[in-house]
């Protein structure tokens, strides 16, 4: 199929292409961080994770309307304004739901799934009912939609890497805050032993509390910056309640690094794969792969072993 | 109900009545006609015991309002119940007031085919608007053609369809791409195509219909790629890659739903800049009610082939779009399929006055020939083949969000459901 | 010909991590002896049992029992080998009653058909009463198991292992958490049950032990340390130092 | 086994009740239309009843049932389109004889593996053998090696996902997004009519009670008791010399039979099969029924089906905007305040109150006339 273009021609597509697929990692690693949070610490299947994540949109949608109206001059940074609010709307209603439901289903965590979907029936038809059944388009200020010429062929997307940048950005504060903070360690000695976590003192309540709203909170800061790639409507946030589970699951719960190391595997296998099979073959087959490589190895890619 | 003593014979005068119609006030967008209830005796006008009073007659609406299609009906609703309102005001049809029942198909096709069995069944609508999905109305085809119900359906489809139970207001798939084609083809200079699209009938139908004007019967013209997604497919990146390296001089793209706003954003932030056309994006699933969604300064210089444009500068049309907003807010817009449906109670009004009757029958064997002169979108009429005859017209995408009427066919295209050389 | 022993754990080693719980373990079960395993904590004995009933996957080794090699069976084809677990916390069935319970562990319909068929008749009503009476619980055959207490609950649990009657029988500290009573009353039916069988014990309860036991293994951090009679093993200068030297 | 050990007293009675309320009450309260709109609600009450068997005593959740109900439901959809694929009927399209949907996407003849659809001995054969095939690698898979609970669950789902695309993408050979549509007769009878759509309700309702029969038998075998003892105990059951896994398989197996029955009565009720049957969000629902009956019981679960969609049909009717808060209500109520469903309303709550009526005044005959659900 290459053999009617030049090398270079190749190249720059190879290059672009090996960019499409550290995009879609990105995308991916945003999406997934939170549930990997809430899930993987927690122990919680929160499917209403799209519609935290479609909050944070609604939030930047709402940002970047009062931007326009009241501070065109400023429009340009809105976006930071955006994402900062988002994480706090979508972090207090993570609060919230925590403290109004799922503190009540710690030990059933089949449970906790079905709560959550009602809990995503619900959020779905209030942002219908408040910013109507139709999209909501999000304008973004000029710099984020351009792309950098690199060479005469290559382009690339400036919120590709704005996105990676966040990914990056996001992982690092997770990873610190669990590996280095002193919540981190209460929240890895609850999951490992909550009463004895209890029993020294460690405010289980709250931690739990806590670690929800942030997962939370990073999702809705993902929402935020999918207004750059995708749309916003009440039922957006469907679109990637699969994608995100599977990969959280791929990566083994309990690993934050499984997490990335799931989202880059899948995002290469997919965009590799998109290439060169058409768009719903390509999709099919890596969920083949992965739902084949899980029958295999169940615990994911990465996973604590554990004396049982 | 004003006053109208002379008796006439319904079918002239009420085709002469939506003939007549023109004038920019909303009130009297079609030229005011009051018929009396009590010259149209129920029992005679109503022989197959449908809906209908002395004073009044009940419609069904059958929509998504909820769900992932909620996105796109909710134009189709609002048009719905401006065209009833307006009916309504200038006396409703045969003298009875338009009543109607809205149910939910849910995005969900069995819902559909519940919600109409339940219309037809149980409320003995006389009329239904619906549907926005092929699958959603071939859910409610059988329902229909069963119960011998009356369809209005709004959308552009693929086509190979026709049903003597339903009117289909938008146009079929070769009406509204080879006009496009031709068009890009002698005004462009395009001689490749790179053919996209969501991963079910309606695109995978026009694209083969597109492929086969294109190889077949245009001269010089090839197609480079064909290539479809999942619905709600939100990563298109690897597609644009595919598309810069065969150069294509049109990416012709019927992407719907959510994953058009991914896909244009995406276009955009890779550098491809629409308004270079090079490539020309030439779509024909964009309306402004996507444009909404997409945000218009991410689709600026692309081309949709459809045949309403919200711009379109006719007396007709600027009263339809005044009342429109008048009634659901001036943030509004209206694309194709919300004209279309806006459409559907105009003619099977006109249908009912011309067969004196809301008899499913006989509004059927009335409704071949029914002209609208005062549709926004200009003159339509009704075909044998229950599509209706009208222009098509390619605008171009500005960054507010509106569509700049480029060209527009001379005359009426014909429609064609079951198109000769093209299956 | 009568092999001299009917379980032969050799150079049996399980590593979690890098972390070896059991380091070229070997061990010897002699047909009907109380063989009992003692050592500090995390010392490998549980996990020596897990190993055993296919429980824990070893890193390498073997573990025949008479000619089979337990490591590559599945845990249900050890226990139809003859091979029967009791866990440390009793694990037994809280919302079937008492005779639902022995019931379930009766040696018949273990297919899928076979339990879809299964049906109770005279012959296992009649052992299940005699097992009820060998283990103290033939008055509370109609019980719900989780009314039980702590140390009738040990006792069920060695009541659906005995039904079973498997050849050799590993128990995982059966009289932790009794009353000095229920401790004795264990003892005197460990005693009888482990007449026409081979017994391994864990236990950390030494005059329990002395009470029971033919031969005792010391184990320290997943090694033996030392094997033989209850005597040698208390004289052991090793034994000793690991007990008392830290 | 004779009666007695087979069915307790008051277990008859339920049963009594329920087959009264199907095949009595609701017939006589309905009119045609709601009948069959019952009829369809009764159809996915097959799936809520294998969910009851794995999810509730097994403790396996799949949020993969739309799957095997839609399986069932397209094998029974081949074979009806292939009846109603007359070359008369299709004297319109370019190639007749062959369903529509291939002709629309310039198939020219009819697929290999859609012949044997010409027979309805094999489709039936099918409607149970292709779901419980499907279950049968998913359980080998997953089973074996111990994956359950939210894992299992997770991987249904993305199988549930897998299957749409499938479905969708491969237009050609399977209706693609609009689905299998217009099927019109089943060896000559038109499924259309009234008559029709009411005589196959109490088909319906027959079938339910025989897989209910099945189900119950399977309760009360010793399978039964393994079932929950595994979904405690898994070790213990283990090492009571049990394969697990295989009881794990056998008993979702079951389950993907009850839903292929439910689909494939779910296609000659409403008359056509479409993706939107497999997919993520009718699994769920699936489950919700379940859940809404009482995740425990087998009866339970027909009335959650039976409830939750008589309340989603008439909420969407009156309250179209809003239904979703009612149903996302619902299933949260459901979860925190009765996580046994309607059957622990009935039996912790209702239940003692009529037998406390009961022994007060022994002659007194004021039987429950309602129903656990209403």
């Amino acid at each position: 199929m290459f053999s009617d273009y030049s090398w270079a021609d190749l190249g720059a597509i190879f290059a672009m292409q090996g960019f499409a697929g550290l995009t879609l990692f990105a995308v991916f690693v945003l999406m997934a961080l939170g549930l990997a949070i809430i899930f993987g610490q927690m122990g919680v299947i929160n499917l209403a994770h799209g519609e935290f994540m479609i909050l944070g949109a609604y939030v930047t949608y709402l940002v970047s309307t009062f931007f326009a109206e009241y501070m065109p001059a400023l429009f340009s940074l809105y976006f930071f304004v955006a994402m900062f609010l988002a994480f706090l709307a979508s972090g207090a209603l993570g609060l919230l739901v925590e403290w109004a439901l799922i503190r009540h289903l710690y030990k059933r965590p089949l449970d906790t799934l079905l709560a959550t979907w009602g809990l995503s029936l619900i959020l779905q038809q209030t942002y219908r009912s408040v910013f109507g059944a139709r999209e909501v388009g999000v304008s973004l200020p000029d710099w984020m939609m351009g792309s950098l010429p690199l060479t005469d062929l290559i382009e690339v997307p400036i919120n590709g890497i704005f996105v990676m940048i966040l990914a990056i950005g996001i992982s690092t504060a997770v990873y610190v805050m669990l590996f280095r903070s002193n919540w981190g360690r209460q929240v890895r000695a609850i999951n490992q032993n909550r009463d004895m976590a209890s029993a020294v003192g460690i405010n289980a309540e709250w931690t739990d509390r806590l670690t929800f709203g942030i997962g939370c909170g990073v999702a809705g800061v993902a929402g935020s910056a999918f207004t750059m790639i995708g749309s916003t409507g009440p039922t957006s946030g469907q679109l990637y309640i699969v994608d995100t589970f599977l990969i959280v699951v791929f990566g083994g719960t309990a690993s934050i690094l499984g997490t990335i190391a799931s989202a880059f595997s899948i995002s290469q296998a997919q965009s590799i794969m998109e290439f060169f099979l058409s768009g719903s073959m390509a999709k099919v087959l890596t969920l083949l792969v992965v739902v084949g490589i899980l029958m295999l190895r169940p615990q994911g890619l990465f996973s604590m072993k554990l004396r049982k | 109900m004003t006053d109208d003593t002379s008796k006439r014979k319904s079918g002239d005068v009420n085709r002469r009545a939506v003939l007549a119609g023109g004038t920019a006030l909303t009130a009297s967008l079609f030229l005011p006609k009051s018929v009396r209830a009590q010259d149209y005796p129920t029992a005679e006008i109503n022989t197959t015991g449908l809906a209908v009073t002395d004073d009044a007659v009940t419609i069904g609406i059958l929509h998504s309002i909820t769900g992932t299609m909620a996105i796109s009906e909710t134009g189709s609703v609002q048009a719905e119940k401006l065209a009833i309102e307006q009916i309504n005001a200038q006396g409703g049809i045969l003298g009875r007031k338009i009543d109607y029942i809205q149910e939910d198909g849910a995005s969900d096709w069995p819902t559909f085919a519940e919600k109409a069995r339940k219309l037809l069944v149980n409320d003995k609508v006389a009329s239904v608007m619906g549907c926005w999905t092929s699958a959603s109305r071939k859910a409610v085809l059988p329902v229909f053609e069963q119960h011998n119900g009356f369809l209005y359906y709004p959308t552009f489809y693929e086509g190979l369809e026709q049903s003597p139970n339903v009117i289909y207001t938008g146009q079929e798939a070769t009406q509204q791409i080879i006009a496009g084609l031709n068009w890009v083809t002698r005004e462009k200079g395009a001689k490749t195509f790179y053919l996209l699209g969501s991963d079910y009938i309606w695109p995978r139908t026009s694209n083969k219909i597109a492929r086969k004007h294109i190889e077949n019967f245009m001269d010089g013209t090839s197609v480079v790629g064909e290539e479809y997604y999942p619905l709600g497919h939100t990563q298109f990146n690897s597609v644009i890659n595919k598309i810069r390296l065969r150069k294509p001089d049109v990416i012709y793209a019927i992407v719907v739903g959510g994953s058009n706003v991914a896909f244009y954003k995406q276009l955009k932030a890779a550098g491809i800049d629409m308004t270079e056309e090079s490539p020309i994006v030439l779509t024909i699933s964009v309306t402004e009610d996507e444009i909404r969604g997409i945000g218009g300064e991410n689709i600026d210089g692309a081309y949709a082939c459809m045949k309403y444009f919200q711009s379109l500068d006719n007396d007709n049309n600027i009263a339809f779009v005044d009342a429109f907003k008048e009634m659901w807010g001036e943030d509004m817009v209206i694309g194709d399929v919300t004209q279309a449906a806006y459409l559907g109670p105009w003619l099977w009004k006109a249908a009912v006055e011309a067969a004196g009757s809301f008899d499913v029958d006989k509004v059927r064997e009335a409704s071949p020939g029914i002209e609208l002169t005062s549709a926004p979108e200009g003159y339509v009429k009704v075909h044998e083949n229950h599509h209706l005859w009208s222009k098509t017209r390619v605008g171009r995408a500005k960054p507010d969000g509106q569509y700049e009427v480029v060209f527009e066919t001379a005359d009426l295209v014909e429609p064609d459901p079951f198109p000769e050389g093209y299956q | 010909m009568q092999e001299r022993f009917i379980l032969k754990v050799e150079d049996l080693t399980v590593s979690f991590d890098g972390f070896k719980a059991v380091d070229g373990l070997n061990l010897y079960i002699e047909p009907n002896e109380c063989h009992v395993i003692i050592g500090p904590n995390g010392a490998g004995k549980t996990t020596l049992l897990d190993l055993i009933c296919g429980r824990t996957a070893a890193s390498g080794g073997s573990v025949k029992f008479h000619d089979k090699e337990l490591l590559s069976m599945r845990e249900d084809q050890i226990v139809h080998a003859g091979v029967g677990r009791k866990f440390q916390t009793p694990s037994v069935y809280e919302d079937l009653t008492v005779f639902e319970n022995l019931e379930l562990n009766y040696p018949k319909g273990y297919s899928v058909f076979g339990a879809l068929t299964f049906r109770c008749d005279d012959t296992i009503r009649g052992r299940i009463t005699e097992i009820a009476e060998t283990i103290f619980l033939e008055d509370m055959l109609d019980e719900k198991a989780a009314y039980l207490s702590h140390g009738q609950k040990q006792w069920l649990e060695i009541g659906m292992l005995l039904i079973q009657d498997p050849e050799l029988l590993m128990l995982d500290e059966p009289v932790a958490g009794m009353s000095v009573a229920e401790r004795k009353k264990t003892a005197e039916l460990l005693k009888r049950i482990i007449t026409d069988r081979s017994v391994i014990v864990i236990e950390h309860d030494m005059g329990f032990v002395v009470d029971i036991a033919t031969r005792v293994t010391v184990l320290h951090q997943g090694q033996v340390l030392s094997e033989g009679s209850m005597e040698h093993v208390q004289n052991d200068p090793k034994v000793v130092e690991v007990y008392l030297g830290h | 086994m004779t009666f007695s050990s087979f069915m307790t007293r008051k277990e008859a009675f339920g049963f009594l009740v329920l087959a009264a309320v199907i095949f009595l009450v609701l017939p006589l309260a309905l009119d045609a239309f709601r009948l069959n709109l019952f009829g369809k609600y009764l159809t996915y009450a097959f799936v809520a009843v294998g969910l009851a068997l794995f999810w509730g005593m097994g403790g396996i959740l799949s949020l993969g049932q739309g799957v095997f109900f839609g399986l069932g439901g397209y094998c029974m959809a081949m074979f009806l389109k292939l009846e109603a694929s007359t070359p008369e009927n299709t004297a319109i399209q370019s190639t007749p004889g062959i369903p529509d949907f291939m002709d629309w996407n310039q198939i020219t003849a009819l697929p290999a593996w859609w012949e044997p659809f010409n027979s309805f001995a094999f489709a039936l054969f099918a409607v149970v053998a292709v779901p419980v095939a499907l279950a049968f690698v998913i359980g080998l898979a997953m089973f074996t090696r111990r994956v359950g609970g939210v894992y299992f669950a997770i991987i249904t789902q993305a199988i549930a996902a897998i299957l749409t695309i499938l479905i969708i993408g491969q237009q050609g050979f399977t209706g693609g997004v609009n689905g299998i549509t217009d099927l019109r007769t089943l060896m000559g009878w038109d499924i259309r009519s009234e008559a029709a759509k009411t005589t196959l309700y109490f088909v319906n309702g027959a079938l339910l009670f025989a897989v209910l029969m099945v189900a119950h038998y399977i309760r009360k075998s010793k399978l039964g008791r393994l079932l929950r003892a595994m979904r405690d105990q898994p070790d213990r059951v283990r090492f009571s010399g049990y394969n697990v896994a295989s009881f794990k398989i056998f008993i979702f197996c079951v389950g993907a039979a009850f839903a292929g029955i439910g689909g494939a009565m779910f296609t000659l009720q409403v008359g056509f099969m479409s993706p939107t049957l497999v997919g993520i969000v009718p699994s769920i629902e699936m489950v919700i029924f379940c859940a809404v009956g009482g995740r425990l019981s087998i009866i339970g679960a027909v009335y959650g089906a039976l409830l939750v969609n008589w309340a989603k049909s008439t909420l969407s009717e009156s309250y179209p905007e809003l239904w979703l808060f009612g149903l996302g209500a619902l299933f949260i109520a459901v979860v925190m305040a009765f996580p046994n469903g309607l059957a622990g309303i009935w039996s912790e709550r209702i239940e003692p109150q009529i037998l406390r009526l009961f022994n007060r005044s022994k002659d007194d005959k004021t039987a429950p006339k309602r129903a656990p659900a209403e």
